[in-house]
């Protein structure tokens, strides 16, 4: 007899994020669907953490390891701070990321995107894949359900969009791929980072983009 | 990429399509029976069994080796707790002066649970041959069955008793017929026949030997000591008897799977005879002289 | 001479009992707590339950153990998975967040508890089976703040106002699912707790027995173990009486008391 | 496990605890001794019977002696049945994974002469209960029984034929272990052991 | 004579028993290599590939109410959106299929098969809901002899001679009658749910919203099931089968309140949050209530 | 000649790669049957808990006990669909019998005809434990326990199925009377203390075997027929 498989599997972040950087920001979007096998261990579960201020990281994965590399890196971060007394560039963090996953590569499962603003750059994107590469992208998407959107994202998206187009472009690339993949799902999550601001947006899951749908 | 289930997915079955292709080279797809794939033969699946009901069959697994599809069951990681078939035994038989001594123990296990004590381990065949049962047991008493029936049908054809040697044959053909799928005895085969006293060994191998002394079973090895050590062709019934009942009795003692009662039969020149059936705990109180001390209905 | 109060996990008999197995000898299974566990934030406070079961196997080693382990005054923790696993973790995360507490003199918080449950679970990577509901009430500047946490037995964590745990987690969550509502009363949390274990109970084979309820709140913490017993004994025949003399014996013998002596013996293997 | 084989029960009475125990000692399925009891005492109210593979059985009672020892000469009284098992739950986890082999229970009268039992799994989790508490290789065979013929508040004759029945019972039925059993019955004035006559096969 | 007594032969092989036809035709029934091999081929199903969710029935005072999403997945992706996973079989009965659709088709054939011929025959009578039923057990049972099954998990509702029908049969041939009745992820979720509110003496509305109820917690966990469902009703009127309906999901709002409060606090209290170590971990669940 | 006999058709030439890729045609659905046979009754008790092979319960409802002829049940547990199967087999052949000879089939002869039954699928063995249970001839009560292949023994009691290690000693200890040097009252049970000792066997299973519980079918035969009962069982 085996145990049931919500019991067994680890947990899962079988998921979809993004992240777009605009003209003096970024705009992070995720869906909130944590699977362990079919089972939606969490369906409003928040995968867009906070690293600093204005830097902030789209977890896909394993739930634990994005999770515990997080804090690791938000806890160098903060030391980093304090060394520099000034504020971190996403970069540095996006570095961080980057060396733990490629030290750890063999016992990590974790796909993750660190995007912020920061006074010398504005806002980036930087997407750090499964073996611990990191390549800086004026969009980035990753985790499972990400596989569906590269066509639509390649179609839709144009240099240079304002905030709003932004905004607009990942939550239709979301909601897309929250409607073919299983593992992705819930709500949408924003998050919207400029040099003023961080905006949080929830787009609950009766409310999703239809727009395909005629 | 992470998580990719969905690529992973159609990967794996585009391997394994690509496989499949491979395999059909051997294969062969007929197209000209599509037909026959939608007018499926359910109805003939489902009466089957009312057809052939009054034709013995076995039926056989959905696999090419019968022997080893219930290892292939078990092995899968969402298999229920395997089959226990009853296992365990000490079996002997010896020749002697006075015919064939036969002692078997009676407990049957499955795993390290006691799932009887009670079992009858003399199989008897016809009232002039005797099989005993080691291994598994449903086999045994089966095939023992048959061997029986066809004992009597040759009989009835031929106005004679079978010779033990005939008979042992049957039956050794009958498994070597099966070998591969599975089966699991180990059994003695003797009665008394116009050669005199005879003992054949046969297991499901197909190996078949005529022998003085034979044990068979786990606790074999044990009842072979007490055996070897007591044995000679001269022995007097009462002694063949006790030395038999002795070597069963102590190889229940050290062997867990061996217990029960111990049953001995003698063959003689008119036929078996069952002499005794005995409780190892009355004969562990008996030969040691051991007693409750609260024992106040004095049981004689 | 072996080192008493170390602390930690030793290894040192791994290697021989890889050995063994190799031979074909198997280790028995932990006692598992198949487990329905669920927690509740409400009104004021956090409410707990868990059932009472636990398994080895298809057999039921305990029909009323304690799945709701004390962690602080203020935080209780239900545990599902190995046993021994979620019953030491929790007792040493109790006496760390102790120790804690003597050390700063404040109340700890649910959160340091969390931090420091799932960094022990993530160093030992899964192995320390432990799936855990956390849940407790903070009072910083009188403002009262229930959490409730669900940490994996990886290491991960999630919030949530209502969770599930164990192998009834489907069960559990089906009801709250359909029935949670916010900002309910503390009766209205408890019966909804009670309502999401029975239908693990009832319909989950590894959870079993009876319902305990733990609830945290400003006011303290009360706790009910067995809230509802659903599952007491329906048939017994008259009692087995044996006739003093029934049993056989061979031998009677006292044993001696010991005193104060300190006694150095042999392990015996008489006759 | 199931390499030496053994069954150990313990159950409560009023005012008194039985500890039963069968005698087998075998190395699979061959029986080198029908003399073994798998129960130790420990102090003159507490007793631990270890089923399980019996090297590690020996090795556990031992470094329970000499921790008892030292808890003596400390603190100049008996451990409490309470106390072993926490003690014994602690050494147990400590090698979570890789543990020995043994499952242990724990009987004793505490303080107040109230029976106490306690049973813990192989990396030592510990189940308290109050009526019976059992391990060994059958344990399937010895709750069927003791679920069925225990009785609360038992005087120390029933609880002795009671315990009695269950053991030589379930015994019956397991093929590893039997070939005798033996009782332990703890009561506030003396302690006393009955050795059972089963069958020996 | 010579040879008789030791030719003890394999039954069905060998012409033990004198009964030409009989022998090959079991030996066409035992599964032999050839037959396997051509099984192989052909169709077996190993893994379910195309695959649906649940299936979940009631029965209420007047009938049975049946529900499934209109999902097909495959693997995690969310490959075919409005397929009707429920069929009308004769005059009385319907099936709901989870798992391998292309196995579902296919039974559906022969179902359809032995429909028409029923038909056929003309005596008056028609196919039943339990001879249905019992129909599907047999089969899906000596496909799983065949080792060759039909993935799937069957629900059987009807109503006939005033009498409701609710069975399932797996993919095994395990097949029974309850008054409800989950498949797929629905035994875990749904089940539990029906029997906390069955009761006799249901009323159509209320087996309806059930139902809904049950398939919309189902869409909250069950990463493979869909928002969009279709319900289908067996009673005296005969049977119905409903238009795709969209499950309204309205419980995301937890999630609100934690946002704006957290709004709030960062525009309030900028660099605040670095202190609160409290609110950094929040996030690894958002739902602050 | 000989040899082409002995060959055997069914050993494949070469092997054929059947993947058991994840199918796995075997399911335990768990439950409890016992029974105990006394001078003039036959008492059959069955739970009716009918499991899906892990922690779900399927139905609640499922009677593992069917009557056979009006001296004789089968009682059995295991894989369901096996089980109904052979159910259906054996209903089939014993009503083929009855035509056939004018009378129904005796207890005895139905214990061997499973026995047959069961080993002809020796090498697909049915994942079923049964019980024959009933009244012989001269209005005995008999009980017959088997494995999963046929090997069968008559006994006085016995018990099969998930729960089968915890009853079968305990019913060793109470009908069975066994390492009793004094016995209350007779050695025998009389039907009512039998059918008390069932039930709290039935109930005993129920609280420590995960797969037996919900209701139990409790059926008495003796020789005025075959008569069941409802009894109630935790439902945990």
């Amino acid at each position: 007899m085996e145990a049931p498989e919500w019991v067994d599997n680890a947990v899962d972040l079988g998921t979809t994020i993004m992240a777009v950087e605009f003209d003096g920001g970024v705009v992070m979007g995720a869906d909130s669907r944590t699977t362990t096998g079919a089972y939606i261990a969490n369906r409003v579960t928040n995968k867009i953490t906070p690293i600093h201020e204005k830097i902030y990281c789209c977890r896909s994965g394993s739930a634990a390891d994005t999770q515990a590399i997080s804090d690791y890196v938000r806890y160098y971060l903060e030391m980093h701070t304090q060394e520099l007394d000034d504020q971190p560039v996403v970069k540095t963090a996006a570095s961080l990321f980057q060396l733990l996953c490629y030290n750890n590569k063999n016992n990590l499962m974790a796909g993750i995107i660190v995007a912020g603003w920061d006074k010398d750059k504005g806002g980036s994107v930087y997407n750090i894949s499964l073996g611990g590469s990191m390549i800086k992208q004026p969009f980035a998407m990753s985790g499972s359900g990400s596989t569906y959107l590269y066509g639509h994202c390649d179609a839709q998206f144009k240099p240079g969009m304002t905030k709003e187009e932004c905004v607009k472009f990942v939550q239709n690339a979301l909601a897309l791929a929250m409607f073919r993949d299983g593992s992705s799902g819930g709500v949408i999550r924003l998050c919207i980072i400029d040099k003023e601001n961080v905006e949080r947006r929830t787009i609950p899951g009766n409310q999703l983009p239809r727009f395909w749908e005629g | 990429m992470m998580c990719e289930e969905a690529m992973i997915d159609r990967d794996d079955y585009a391997k394994r399509v690509r496989k499949e292709r491979k395999n059909r080279i051997m294969i062969e797809i007929n197209f000209d029976k599509i037909s026959s794939s939608i007018d499926s033969n359910h109805e003939e699946d489902i009466t089957r069994d009312l057809k052939y009901l009054s034709t013995t069959h076995f039926e056989l697994p959905p696999n090419s080796k019968p022997g080893e599809f219930l290892d292939q069951v078990w092995d899968h990681p969402n298999a229920p707790k395997p089959i226990e078939m009853a296992h365990g035994t000490t079996t002997l038989a010896f020749v002697f002066n006075g015919g064939v001594i036969v002692a078997v123990d009676s407990k049957s296990t499955q795993g390290s649970y006691v799932a009887s004590r009670t079992v009858k381990k003399v199989i008897e065949i016809t009232p002039n041959l005797l099989g005993t049962m080691a291994g598994g047991a449903a086999d045994c008493s089966f095939w023992e069955r048959e061997l029986g029936r066809r004992c009597r049908l040759y009989e009835l054809r031929n106005k004679e008793l079978i010779s033990v040697a005939a008979a042992s044959k049957i039956l050794a053909n009958i498994v070597y017929s099966y070998k591969g799928y599975g089966l699991s005895m180990g059994t003695m085969i003797t009665g008394w026949d116009k050669t005199g006293p005879c003992l054949y060994y046969v297991d499901n191998d197909g190996t078949r030997l005529k022998g003085q002394r034979f044990s068979v079973g786990s606790g074999s090895t044990y009842a072979y000591g007490v055996l070897d050590s007591g044995y000679k062709p001269d022995l007097t019934d009462q002694e063949a008897q006790e030395l038999g009942r002795r070597a069963v009795y102590h190889a229940t003692h050290r062997d867990a799977m061996s217990g029960g009662f111990i049953n001995v039969y003698h063959v003689k020149e008119t036929g078996w005879v069952k002499i005794s059936s005995d409780d190892c705990f009355k004969l562990y109180q008996k030969y040691y002289n051991v007693k409750p001390i609260n024992d106040n209905n004095n049981n004689a | 001479m072996e080192n008493l109060n170390r602390g930690g996990f030793t290894f040192d008999l791994c290697k021989r009992n890889d050995l063994i197995e190799k031979t074909g000898l198997k280790m028995k299974g932990f006692l598992k707590t198949g487990t329905t566990i669920v927690g509740v934030v409400y009104k004021d406070g956090v409410v707990l339950g868990a059932d009472t079961r636990a398994t080895e196997g298809p057999i039921v080693a305990d029909k009323n153990c304690e799945k709701i382990h004390y962690i602080a005054d203020n935080i209780y923790c239900c545990g599902a998975g190995t046993a021994a696993d979620t019953e030491n973790t929790t007792n040493l995360i109790s006496s760390k967040l102790k120790l804690h507490q003597l050390a700063t003199g404040k109340q700890p918080r649910v959160i340091t508890a969390l931090t420091m449950l799932k960094q022990m679970l993530f160093k030992y990577q899964g192995h320390v089976s432990a799936a855990l509901i956390l849940g407790g009430v903070d009072v910083i500047g009188g403002v009262v703040t229930p959490s409730l946490f669900t940490i994996h037995p990886h290491g991960s964590t999630d919030q949530l106002p209502y969770v599930t745990m164990g192998s009834g987690s489907l069960a559990a969550m089906a009801i709250f699912e359909a029935f949670y509502k916010k900002d309910m009363t503390k009766l209205e949390a408890m019966t909804l707790v009670a309502d999401a274990i029975k239908s693990g109970i009832f319909n989950d084979l590894g959870s079993g027995s009876n319902v305990d309820v733990t609830v945290i709140s400003q006011e303290g913490v009360e706790i009910h173990r067995g809230y509802e017993k659903p599952n007491e004994r329906k048939y017994r025949s008259n009692p087995y009486n044996f006739k003093k003399g029934t049993a056989p014996v061979l031998s009677t013998s006292t044993l001696e008391p010991l005193g104060s002596r300190i006694i150095i013996e042999d392990v015996t293997m008489e006759g | 496990m199931a390499y030496n084989g053994g069954a150990v029960i313990v159950m409560t009475g009023k005012n008194c605890v039985a500890i039963a125990t069968d005698l087998r000692f075998g190395i699979q399925h061959q029986t080198v001794s029908n003399n073994h009891p798998k129960v130790y005492r420990i102090n003159d109210k507490c007793f631990i019977g270890i089923s399980g593979l019996v090297t590690d059985a020996q090795t556990l009672y031992q470094k329970l002696v000499f921790r008892h020892n030292l808890y003596k000469l400390r603190e100049e009284r008996d451990m409490t049945p309470q106390v072993l098992s926490n003690l014994v739950g602690n050494m147990l986890y400590e090698k979570r994974f890789g543990p020995y082999f043994t499952e242990p229970v724990i009987c004793g009268l505490d303080t107040q002469d109230k029976p106490f039992i306690s049973g813990m799994d192989l990396i030592g989790a510990s189940v308290y209960t109050e009526d019976f508490l059992l391990v060994g290789t059958m344990t399937p065979a010895m709750y069927g029984l003791c679920e069925t013929l225990y009785k609360k508040d038992m005087n120390e004759d029933e609880l002795f034929e009671t315990v009695s029945q269950c053991m030589l019972s379930s015994i019956e039925r397991d093929a590893m272990s039997g070939w005798g059993a033996e009782v332990t019955i703890i009561t506030p004035a003396k302690t006393y052991k009955k050795k059972l006559l089963a069958r020996q096969d | 004579m010579s040879s008789e007594h030791f030719k003890y032969p394999v039954f069905g092989q060998v012409d033990y028993f004198k009964y030409n036809n009989v022998a090959s035709q079991l030996a066409s029934h035992t599964p032999s290599p050839s037959h396997s091999q051509e099984l192989g081929a052909k169709k077996r199903t190993v893994d379910p590939i195309v695959t649906g969710t649940s299936v979940i029935a009631i029965k209420y005072n007047g009938g049975v109410v049946m529900g499934a999403d209109t999902l097909l997945s495959y693997g995690s992706l969310a490959r075919f959106n409005n397929i009707e996973r429920m069929k009308k079989f004769g005059k009385s009965t319907i099936i709901g299929a989870g798992g391998e659709y292309s196995d579902f088709q296919n039974l559906s054939q022969v179902l359809d098969d032995l429909v028409v011929d029923d038909g056929c025959t003309d005596d008056g009578t028609t196919l039943s809901t339990t001879e249905i039923w019992n129909y599907i057990a047999r089969v899906m049972y000596n496909r799983r002899n065949k080792g060759d099954p039909y993935w799937n998990s069957l629900v059987v509702i009807g109503h006939d001679n005033n009498k409701s029908f609710l069975g399932k049969v797996d993919l095994v041939g395990t097949c029974y009658q309850d008054n409800f009745i989950a498949s797929g992820y629905g035994s875990h979720i749904a089940l539990p749910l029906l029997r906390k509110a069955y009761k006799e003496d249901m009323t159509l509305d209320e087996a309806k919203t059930l139902i809904q109820d049950c398939l919309r917690v189902l869409f909250y966990r069950d990463a493979r099931s869909s928002r969009f469902i279709q319900l289908s009703i067996a009673n005296a009127d005969g049977l119905v089968i409903t238009e795709q309906i969209a499950l309204d999901t309205d419980k995301w709002d937890s999630g609100d309140s934690a946002k704006k409060k957290k709004n709030q606090d960062g525009r309030k209290k900028k660099n605040n949050y670095r202190n609160d170590s409290t609110q950094v971990i929040l996030e690894y669940g958002h739902n602050v209530v | 000649m000989m040899m082409d006999d002995l060959k055997l058709t069914a050993l494949p030439e070469k092997e054929v790669p059947i993947s058991h890729h994840r199918f796995e045609p075997y399911v335990d659905n768990g439950g409890t049957v016992l029974a105990v046979a006394g001078s003039n009754y036959c008492i059959v008790a069955g739970d009716t808990r009918m499991s899906d092979g892990g922690y779900g319960i399927q139905t609640r409802h499922y009677t593992k006990v069917f009557k056979l002829t009006d001296k004789c049940v089968i009682a059995t547990s295991g894989m369901q669909a096996d089980t109904i199967a052979l159910r259906k087999r054996l209903d089939t052949q014993l009503r083929q019998y009855e035509r056939d000879h004018g009378k129904s089939m005796s207890t005895p002869a139905i214990a061997q005809f499973l026995s047959n039954t069961l080993y002809h699928k020796r090498f697909f063995p049915f994942y079923t434990f049964n019980l024959v249970a009933g009244v012989d001839e001269d209005g005995i009560g008999c009980v017959w326990t088997y494995d999963a292949v046929g090997s069968h023994e008559r006994v006085r009691f016995s018990s099969q199925g998930s729960g089968n290690q915890l009853i079968q000693p305990l019913l060793d200890n109470q009908v069975g009377k066994f390492n009793q040097q004094i016995v209350d009252g007779p050695r025998e049970l009389s039907a009512e203390q039998a059918l008390s000792l069932v039930k709290d066997a039935i109930t005993s299973a129920g609280e420590r075997d995960i797969y037996t519980g919900d209701f139990a079918d409790i059926v008495t035969i003796d020789q005025k027929g075959v008569h069941f009962e409802k009894f109630d069982l935790k439902l945990d």
